[in-house]
């Protein structure tokens, strides 16, 4: 299945790109798209093993439950206000 | 009446925000602004840029309002946060509220803009005048509770 | 800058006061507003007149503000109370004020709000729907410390 | 000596009129004052024995000590905001 991943600020800059579609086998949660994306290496190595996510703009943690076509975004410490 | 919040990159105008509450049936109005000051940690700052998961910051805000409205009993809530680039002395948040007595308008007001601080999907990128430039250090997001 | 106080007849406007603070030192604005409500205790409330020791109130008001200013360091403080008749929604008092942080804004306004109803020397006479109207009661007045 | 009473709120409403002045021997302190005013029977003994007080504009007690020409207000609960 596909998922479309989002980076935003020192993540985006850490990896170099804003979002990037991800194939992942099906029932994958979402500590298989980190570890896959980990495992390619520069720049996407630089990611954290436990960053804070938002699955279809839902909170969601590594053992949130991915279907096709989710948005997933990785989301450093936030800082609003 | 109804909750009004709102993120996105339009100047914020407090008074505006302040005019969409008040009731009759309140005796207390409270107006927190933040705004972008010049200096962070003893360093001269000359502006900031908010980044932000639009869609998701528009949603969690939409819901941390009505979780304030529910738990002070009232719906003359309006927030809004800008994104964006601003300068010196721009507000980047504003919370407007009203309430029948003042001590649940301060308390309100106060848990609203903790909430944005821990809730949002916002991040600051810090400008100062020497030319360099950071992002804010922040706070680990929420994660939903175990299932 | 400076704190700025008045005590007096004029409509209160909200927006107005607030104008009188924030700088680039700052982070945070709050704006307290106190307004007239429709009702007090269950009964429904047709209006308010305000009755003042004016000159006294005032030199009070400034001297409370700058007491405030003193104690969170910060000169951007504006309060003014309204004296006279006034109708359900109009405000009869209003703070803003602005600090470096958050926190010290909230407690400053806070602050200003409670000692403005300790120390003041106005009253507040309420007039009820029904045609009846009361001194709404009151805090024991200050005495100085024994000499 | 000569002082300025006033009376505001409920106890301008006791008393019936605003303002009073009123002569009391040199020395007198606001005590001789509040006993001179009630003493005069009614409405003046509608005042409380111990009412707040302000001599020239600042907070007062019974003890104070009075002048020639001090402005001494009678002060009721205050109720701003």
């Amino acid at each position: 299945m596909q998922v479309h991943t989002l980076f935003f600020a020192s993540y985006r800059e850490l990896v170099g790109v804003p979002r990037l579609s991800v194939t992942l086998p099906g029932g994958s949660r979402a500590r298989e798209l980190v570890v896959e994306l980990r495992a390619r290496g520069a720049p996407f190595d630089r990611l954290p093993e436990r960053p804070g996510l938002a699955v279809n703009e839902a909170w969601a943690s590594l053992d949130t439950e991915l279907g096709p076509g989710d948005e997933i975004a990785f989301i450093p410490p936030v800082a609003g206000g | 009446m109804a909750v009004w919040t709102h993120v996105g990159p339009e100047p914020i105008d407090p008074a505006g925000v302040l005019a969409r509450v008040g009731s009759a049936d309140d005796g207390a109005v409270v107006l927190f602004v933040g705004i972008v000051r010049n200096h962070a940690e003893g360093r001269s700052v000359s502006g900031m840029t908010y980044e932000a998961y639009t869609s998701m910051a528009a949603s969690e805000l939409a819901a941390l309002a009505s979780e304030a409205a529910e738990r002070w009993q009232t719906d003359r809530i309006a927030v809004v946060h800008r994104t964006g680039a601003l300068t010196l002395g721009e507000p980047s948040v504003a919370i407007a509220l009203s309430t029948p007595h003042r001590a649940e308008g301060y308390e309100a007001s106060r848990w609203i803009i903790e909430a944005i601080k821990e809730r949002l999907p916002i991040w600051k990128h810090e400008h100062f005048v020497d030319g360099e430039s950071r992002w804010v250090p922040g706070r680990t997001p929420p994660t939903p509770a175990a299932s």
